[in-house]
């Protein structure tokens, strides 16, 4: 009850954020944003042609009914159809997210988890041969653009010219061989370029928990290793480790992969957004930013009650902030 | 723990969803699953929408042709192009005057299967549905991207819509007599009207589909061509065997088959068989050039594309003739096809520093500096950066793939005369420092920044200021469209596809009347060109249309207003066990239904 | 322990910058870091002074041309010489990340300033809304919509960058400021009657100084980071040239055997993002008091 | 006269910064005879936190490491001492409490568990009797309702109350010898009053021996029977309480004496301040290393370092040249 107290009164605060959003958005995305007129028309338009496309598209309402139409869009969740395809946003959306998650969830669990594994190792040699290895490689990790990343892995494991292991590109997730032989070479981008910065992170957390009181205590007490290091460190990094996990989720979601998925060809959401950015669709692009606004708001929440159930001095009731 | 379990389940939830589904796609049309013969194209881009109405892209044209049917179509493998009856029984019957075009249709024709019937069944196509279909160029709510093609040119469809573009109402001169005979009434000749009852936007479209889906319609499309969709995303579009159609066999004689130049692809064997050979076509739409040549050079993903340009060079043994490597030729079937278009760069006469000027002297420099201009231009160097040194450069607007082509036109227009181009400018008082500032207007992306620089530098070359030519992108092509639809755009790289094998389809590019916001975009104005546009837009194809034809292209080139052109060739490579003859012009998406795959011991054999 | 260290260090005087510097000049990974980040400083000045570079935008020879000594790294596809063109980068670069840099950081440390020194009154609660909004669109599509709407702007992609950038910065310089305001100095601000502007920017905002430095380094090397892929999806750099553009056309001459403008563009700016990265953790060691070796 | 529970022999503790090595603890040398409880004295920085961490192998390692010298804790070598075995040396036969009551206690976990954790660390005994004990030791330092307390988190508590916490932690499995740290520094004047007087009663009811690092000459004088005044990492003089209160032999016990408030309201934040500095750790002079300081310095102190010597009639000893 406490928790359902909580999230509806968090949700109503996020109001505010997803209003900013979708304002911002629209101002820059719709209102000054791409005018699809002439793509839309043929090649020898008339005067009144133009006139019926830009009806059709609303260029020719003021500012606030348009604003208004986006916001009833976001609480009714029909965004329209798409410019380039007329299909629908919302079965877009519902057809294209399941495959982004599909193939963000093996890179982003594994980045994670190898990071925090890395971290541990590091943290625990931290200052030694190991340590200066391990944080050297993530340094190397940053540095590597992401695109050249993606670039340099599609050659060497997928083209005819490197090992040719994987397909070059494409989605299917049939059987779970397909889905294997899909998901493997970007996941593997991925990782190479979140593993750095993910290392960095949690040892940087890992270290300052390593060597806050508690623990100085738990040693004065005999109290081995292993248990210091569960009781102790992990379950007090928890905190930060959740927020930037969960955090991740809404871009994870919504774009994340929009790089990779268009270099891939793989047809999620970061594909569609990125046709709609080329494209100027603005239909998709309105609901794409709403709902990562809204998964925002629910990321918070969910943050704040991961909190709540790793660390007993949050209470729920009080704001956090 | 609870919220972490929840978030568990539902990306459990999702994966299950997507492996049902994606089971599904696999279920259709796989009755024998052993024998399920599949062919694997690419496209370079997604095609959009697949309303015919709403073509706008040639890969949605290539859709749109498999999936739907026109009255008339262009014969596979006859060159040069010649139309031959689709969904007509035989070429129309034409009146005197030139103005009333009466059309048979086949009978017995049905549409593909689609839950939009009434039963489920996919009902007979009749003359009504093409009487739909032009009428659906004229009602607003289908945003018709064609309806230029028949503004004004038949009879009570511009009135029609007027009046509230009401389907129930009649068109004079839209009218199926009976179930089978469509009948057209033009305001005047129109020529070209059979080539473009020819195209994707002329097809038959069953109403009732368009009613069920809404604006759907354009990702669930109905039609009676050879195959239907039964899945569409941003990658890929799988289709399947329509089982309704069903034509006579395939004659190779009646399609132009020539077994000198086209003996090599095996062929024969479609002959006298009813096409569609295929049960399931997966197209794949991949941006990347590399990604596509990638993806077919595996062996077991993509079955047919194009030489990306940059590979030209590695694959080719000798370019002219097109030669393939010994290790590609035995791989792959190779054809080469000149794309009917051009590519060109057009200057936008309603800028006063380079285009028409009121004072006539400063007029006349201008058009000394654009003929400098255009000297400037390297067009082998072009052609070898981005085309693999294969297209095919022609002075003019006139490209080779339409009979009226003039191989006796001097090619100076398009000569690299870095020198003479000096000199012109010298001779026109021009120098460093009073030539105009030249904006040259883009989309994003890496290859149209290096159009522009490789632009500059045929300018610096002839002493432009390099400051003096200013790049300007437009964050999406609907911007950049807009505003040379506006005539903001002073110099614009463009591409244009001709729609039907006649040059009218590009002199209409100058013709005064088609100023911004229509295709002229150079706002190229006249008045003997266009009088002479509208004296040949009446005329059958004669050797007098023709010499007219040429007579204005000679006029455009030696106004300087354009710097033209190019036609890209590109070599098309598909795996040994495909029987195909691929082409991206008019057959289009056509070719398609002729497709064969053999089984890999055969394919090997037929080499 | 920590007692003699510190014990020490009050008697090697007490500024933390002299103890940050003492530190740093110790730190021989982030002394070579540094050094390496001057020469690229020193390649990009020549650019602007016009010492090298200068025909990075000619065609100077034939397509693809191979490596030679006249064109160092051979020609691209147009026949640039690609050598000119990723030292021309450079200074690209350097403006990029500068640019960004600076203004990320000046626009984190005032925002994050006030938003700090008001804590818990509406202005703060403005300030962190504007970070919630500004965080929540994602970045790809807050820069295409920048760009959108400043139509061809050369610096759309700046102040995309700028835009999502502060909001690091803003956020510990909030929490920094959280914490000085308490202390005695700013109390003695108040009690000698300086306005909260002078307060603010005057006292506390200079005390934030070592936090600012290390997200300036930070923000420097993400841009850096950022424009080869805003600059692939064609958001990116609009005149000249940068290692970004160059990787964004190498992809499609890569798989047609051309590496020299990838290899180029790539190793250019691996190491100077490496060297970036490691001068800004060593810079980060060097300031912060808890660290003692 | 019996010998003594914990005897600590030339310890040296080294540590190593990026400016070179520091000695933290510089040859100190005492003993701590059973139930005896010991001040150790001194500015912060003069090394006695590190000493106290030395005789739990709790010193930093990296950058610090035990150097030289032994301990022995009722005979047994502590020194070089591998982690498994100082394991069971610490909580059992040596705990310490620290200064920070509030960082000290693991804040994710209830209290109980975290004094489960140790007394089963220890002993051979279920969760139901580790809790009971639990719950006994916290009666025993005067915590009510412990029953209840046990089941709450460390931020539910006031510092007194952590602390109290922390010292029946300490000595739940009764411990030969408890090092407490500053104890009471971090709270308020009256609880520390309280706290003080209930580590002295627990001490003598479990016969421990204690080890009281403080700056505060106020908690030696009330508390120990005998104190060491730590200076720049060595031991300057070392006395029974009364007589070092009485006669103050080192130049900077007397000083620190001196600056003691009269009044004894107000906590004192920081030991009083002495004219001067202390000497860089790093540099240090040849000589006496308060000889900068002291307002009695003669010529021959800054030639070589005042060895540790007996001085007096009891068991007191001073370095320094020129003693009271």
């Amino acid at each position: 009850m406490e928790v359902l107290l909580y999230s509806l009164r968090k949700l109503l605060a996020g109001i505010p954020l997803v209003l900013g959003v979708t304002l911002i958005s629209f101002l820059l995305i719709v209102y000054f944003g791409p005018d699809k007129t002439y793509e839309l028309v043929g090649k020898n338009p008339t005067a009144e042609q133009i006139a019926e496309v830009r009806s059709q598209l609303g260029y020719d309402r003021p500012f606030v009914t348009r604003y208004m139409e986006y916001l009833r869009e976001i609480v009714t969740l029909d965004f329209g159809s798409s410019e380039s395809t007329d299909e629908k946003v919302s079965s877009i959306l519902a057809r294209t997210i399941p495959v982004s998650l599909l193939l963000a969830l093996p890179g982003f669990i594994l980045g994670n988890a190898l990071g925090v594994l890395l971290a541990l190792v590091a943290a625990y040699f931290r200052g030694g041969l190991v340590d200066k290895l391990i944080m050297g490689s993530a340094a190397v990790g940053m540095s590597v653009s992401y695109l050249i990343a993606i670039i340099g892995f599609q050659i060497l494991l997928s083209s005819a010219d490197g090992l040719d292991l994987f397909p070059v590109r494409g989605w299917d997730t049939s059987t779970p061989l397909a889905y294997i032989q899909h998901v493997t070479v970007p996941t593997l981008a991925t990782v190479f370029v979140a593993l750095g910065y993910n290392t960095r992170f949690y040892r940087a957390v890992i270290v300052e928990e390593m060597t806050r009181d508690h623990v100085r205590t738990a040693r004065a007490f005999g109290i081995p290793p292993a248990k210091i290091f569960y009781r102790n460190i992990l379950k007090n990094s928890m905190v930060p480790i959740v927020t930037r996990v969960v955090f991740s989720i809404p871009l994870i979601v919504i774009s994340g992969s929009l790089l990779l998925e268009s270099y891939f060809g793989i047809p999620g959401i970061g594909k569609v957004s990125y046709d709609a950015i080329i494209t100027g669709d603005q239909p998709v692009l309105k609901a794409v930013v709403a709902l990562t606004a809204i998964l925002f708001v629910v990321a918070q929440l969910l943050t704040d009650i991961c909190y709540r159930l790793v660390d007993p001095r949050v209470s729920l009731g009080a704001s956090t902030r | 723990m609870t919220a972490l379990r929840t978030v568990k389940n539902i990306a459990l939830c999702f994966v299950a969803v997507s492996l049902t589904a994606a089971c599904e796609g696999n279920g259709n049309g796989s009755s024998t699953p052993t024998e399920v013969k599949t062919f694997h194209y690419s496209m370079r881009s997604s095609p959009g929408s697949l309303d015919p109405a709403r073509v706008s892209t040639v890969s949605a044209n290539v859709m749109v042709q498999t999936l739907y049917d026109s009255l008339y179509a262009y014969k596979y493998l006859q060159r040069p192009y010649e139309l031959k009856p689709r969904l007509a029984a035989a070429m129309p019957e034409i009146s005197d005057d030139g103005l009333t075009y009466t059309i048979r249709l086949k009978q017995g024709i049905r549409f593909a299967d689609n839950r939009a019937f009434s039963n489920g069944r996919g009902r007979e196509v009749v003359a009504e549905d093409f009487v739909y279909a032009l009428k659906r160029h004229f009602d607003p709510d289908s945003r018709s991207v064609a309806a230029w093609i028949w503004q004004g040119r038949i009879v009570g469809l511009d009135e029609w819509k007027r009046n509230g573009a009401d389907y129930d109402q009649p068109v004079k001169g839209l009218q199926a007599i009976d179930r089978y005979v469509l009948q057209i009434r033009l305001t005047r000749p129109y020529p070209q009207l059979v080539h473009n009852l020819a195209m994707g936007p002329s097809a038959a479209v069953p109403r009732e589909a368009v009613e069920f889906y809404g604006r759907e319609f354009s990702v669930n499309p109905v039609g009676s061509g050879p195959f239907r969709l039964i899945s569409y995303d941003a990658t890929e579009a799988v289709l399947v065997r329509n089982e309704n159609f069903q034509r006579e066999p395939v004659s190779l004689a009646e399609e132009g088959y020539d077994p000198i130049t086209q003996g090599q692809y095996g062929l024969e064997v479609i002959d006298g068989r009813r096409a569609p050979f295929i049960d399931r076509l997966e197209i794949s739409f991949i941006d990347e050039g590399s990604a596509r040549w990638s993806s077919f050079t595996k062996g077991n993903e993509v079955q047919m594309a194009g030489v990306p340009a940059e590979q030209v060079y590695r694959v080719l043994e000798s370019r002219d003739p097109v030669v393939l490597k010994p290790e590609y030729a035995r791989k792959y079937h190779m054809s080469t096809e000149k794309e009917a278009g051009f590519v060109y760069t057009a200057f936008n006469m309603d800028f006063p520093e380079t285009g028409y000027h009121p004072d006539p002297v400063r007029n006349e420099r201008n058009r000394a500096l654009r003929c400098a201009i255009m000297k400037a231009r390297d067009w082998n160097a072009r052609n070898d950066s981005w085309y693999g040194g294969l297209g095919e450069i022609f002075p003019g607007i006139i490209p080779s793939s339409v009979p009226e082509f003039d191989p006796e036109l001097s090619r100076e227009s398009v000569e690299y005369d870095p020198e003479g181009a000096r000199a012109l400018l010298a001779e026109y008082g021009w120098n460093a420092g009073n030539l105009p500032e030249l904006v040259y207007s883009s989309q994003p992306g890496p290859t149209s920044r290096l159009f522009f620089e490789q632009f500059r530098g045929w300018l610096t070359n002839i002493g432009y200021p390099k400051e003096k030519i200013i790049l300007k992108t437009y964050a999406t092509f609907a911007d950049l469209s807009k505003a040379w639809h506006n005539s903001e755009e002073q110099l614009l790289s463009l591409g244009w596809l001709l729609d039907y094998p006649d040059a009218e389809s590009s002199l209409q590019l100058f013709y005064g009347p088609n100023r911004s916001p229509g295709s002229n975009s150079s706002n190229y104005s006249n008045p003997e060109y266009d009088r002479l546009y509208e004296a040949t837009s009446v005329m059958q194809p004669s050797a007098e249309r023709t010499a007219l034809y040429r007579q204005m292209n000679r006029m455009v080139i030696d106004d300087c207003v354009v710097i033209s052109g190019l036609s890209r060739v590109g070599i098309a490579l598909w795996h040994k066990n495909v029987v195909a003859l691929p082409d991206n012009n008019f057959v289009g998406g056509q070719f398609l239904q002729y497709v064969d795959v053999l089984d890999k011991a055969v394919g090997s054999a037929v080499r | 322990m920590n007692a003699a260290a510190e014990a020490m260090q009050r008697r090697h005087g007490d500024s933390l910058w002299n103890k940050a510097w003492r530190k740093f000049r110790h730190d021989r990974v982030g002394v070579v870091a540094l050094l390496v980040v001057c020469a690229y400083a020193i390649v990009a000045l020549g650019v602007v002074l016009g010492w090298w570079a200068t025909g990075w935008a000619d065609i100077s020879g034939p397509k693809w041309a191979p490596l030679s000594s006249e064109h160092w790294l051979g020609t691209n596809i147009i026949g640039q010489d690609i050598f000119s063109r990723a030292v021309y980068s450079t200074r690209t670069a350097f403006e990029v990340g500068l640019i960004v840099a600076l203004g990320a950081t000046f626009i984190g440390a005032v925002l994050g300033a006030i938003a700090g020194f008001f804590s818990a009154t509406w202005i703060d609660e403005a300030v962190i809304w504007l970070m919630g909004v500004l965080d929540s669109v994602p970045f790809i599509l807050l820069v295409a919509a920048i760009a959108y709407s400043l139509q061809d702007s050369p610096w759309a992609m700046h102040i995309a960058m700028i835009a999502t950038f502060w909001i690091g910065t803003a956020r510990l310089v909030r929490g920094e400021v959280i914490k000085l305001k308490g202390q005695e100095f700013v109390e003695s601000a108040h009690a000698i009657g300086l306005g909260r502007m002078t307060i603010i920017f005057r006292h506390i905002l200079p005390n934030t100084f070592h936090v600012l430095l290390v997200q300036a380094t930070l923000s420097f090397v993400a841009a850096i980071k950022s424009e080869v892929i805003l600059s692939f999806l064609g958001l990116g750099v609009k005149d000249g040239m940068s290692w970004g553009l160059m990787i964004s056309e190498s992809t499609f001459e890569v798989l047609a055997g051309y590496f020299n403008n990838f290899i180029a563009a790539s190793v250019l700016m691996f190491g100077l993002v490496m060297a970036f990265n490691m001068f800004s953790d060593a810079l980060q060691d060097a300031l912060d008091p808890r660290t003692v070796k | 006269m019996p010998a003594p529970l914990l005897e600590v022999n030339n310890l040296v503790v080294e540590f190593s910064t990026d400016a070179g090595v520091v000695r933290a603890v510089d040859d100190v040398s005492f003993s701590v005879a059973a139930g005896e409880t010991v001040g150790l004295v001194g500015e912060s920085g003069c090394g006695k936190t590190v000493t106290g961490l030395a005789l739990l192998g709790l010193v930093p390692t990296p950058p610090g490491r035990l150097a030289s010298g032994s301990i022995r804790l009722d005979g047994q070598e502590l020194a070089g001492l591998d982690d498994s075995s100082w394991r069971s040396v610490r909580g059992r036969k040596v705990a310490m409490i620290f200064q920070e009551p509030m960082t000290a206690l693991n804040p994710v976990f209830r209290i109980g568990n975290q004094m489960i954790d140790v007394l089963r660390q220890h002993q051979r005994i279920t969760r139901r009797q580790a809790r009971a004990a639990a719950i006994e030791m916290l009666a025993k330092v005067g915590i009510p309702a412990p029953d209840k307390r046990i089941q709450e988190y460390p931020h539910q508590l006031s510092g007194g109350m952590r602390q109290r916490v922390m010292i029946a932690m300490a000595l739940s499995c009764s411990p030969r010898l408890l090092v407490a740290d500053e104890p009471t520094t971090a709270l308020d004047v009256t609880t520390q009053a309280q706290v003080l007087e209930q580590m002295v009663r627990l001490q003598q009811e479990f016969g421990m021996s204690m080890i009281l690092i403080t700056h505060d000459m106020g908690v030696v004088a009330q508390s120990c029977s005998k104190a060491m005044v730590m200076y720049s990492g060595r031991v300057v003089e070392q006395a029974p309480v009364t007589e070092l209160f009485a006669r103050p032999r080192h130049p900077y016990t007397g000083g620190l004496l001196a600056s003691i408030p009269r009044i004894r309201e107000q906590r004192i934040p920081e030991l009083p301040v002495i004219e001067g500095t202390v000497p860089d750790p790093l540099n240090l002079p040849e000589g006496c290393r308060f000889a900068d300081r002291c307002n009695k310095v003669r010529d021959y102190c800054r030639l070589a370092q005042p060895e540790l010597k007996p001085i007096g009639r009891a068991d007191s000893k001073v370095a320094c040249y020129v003693p009271d």
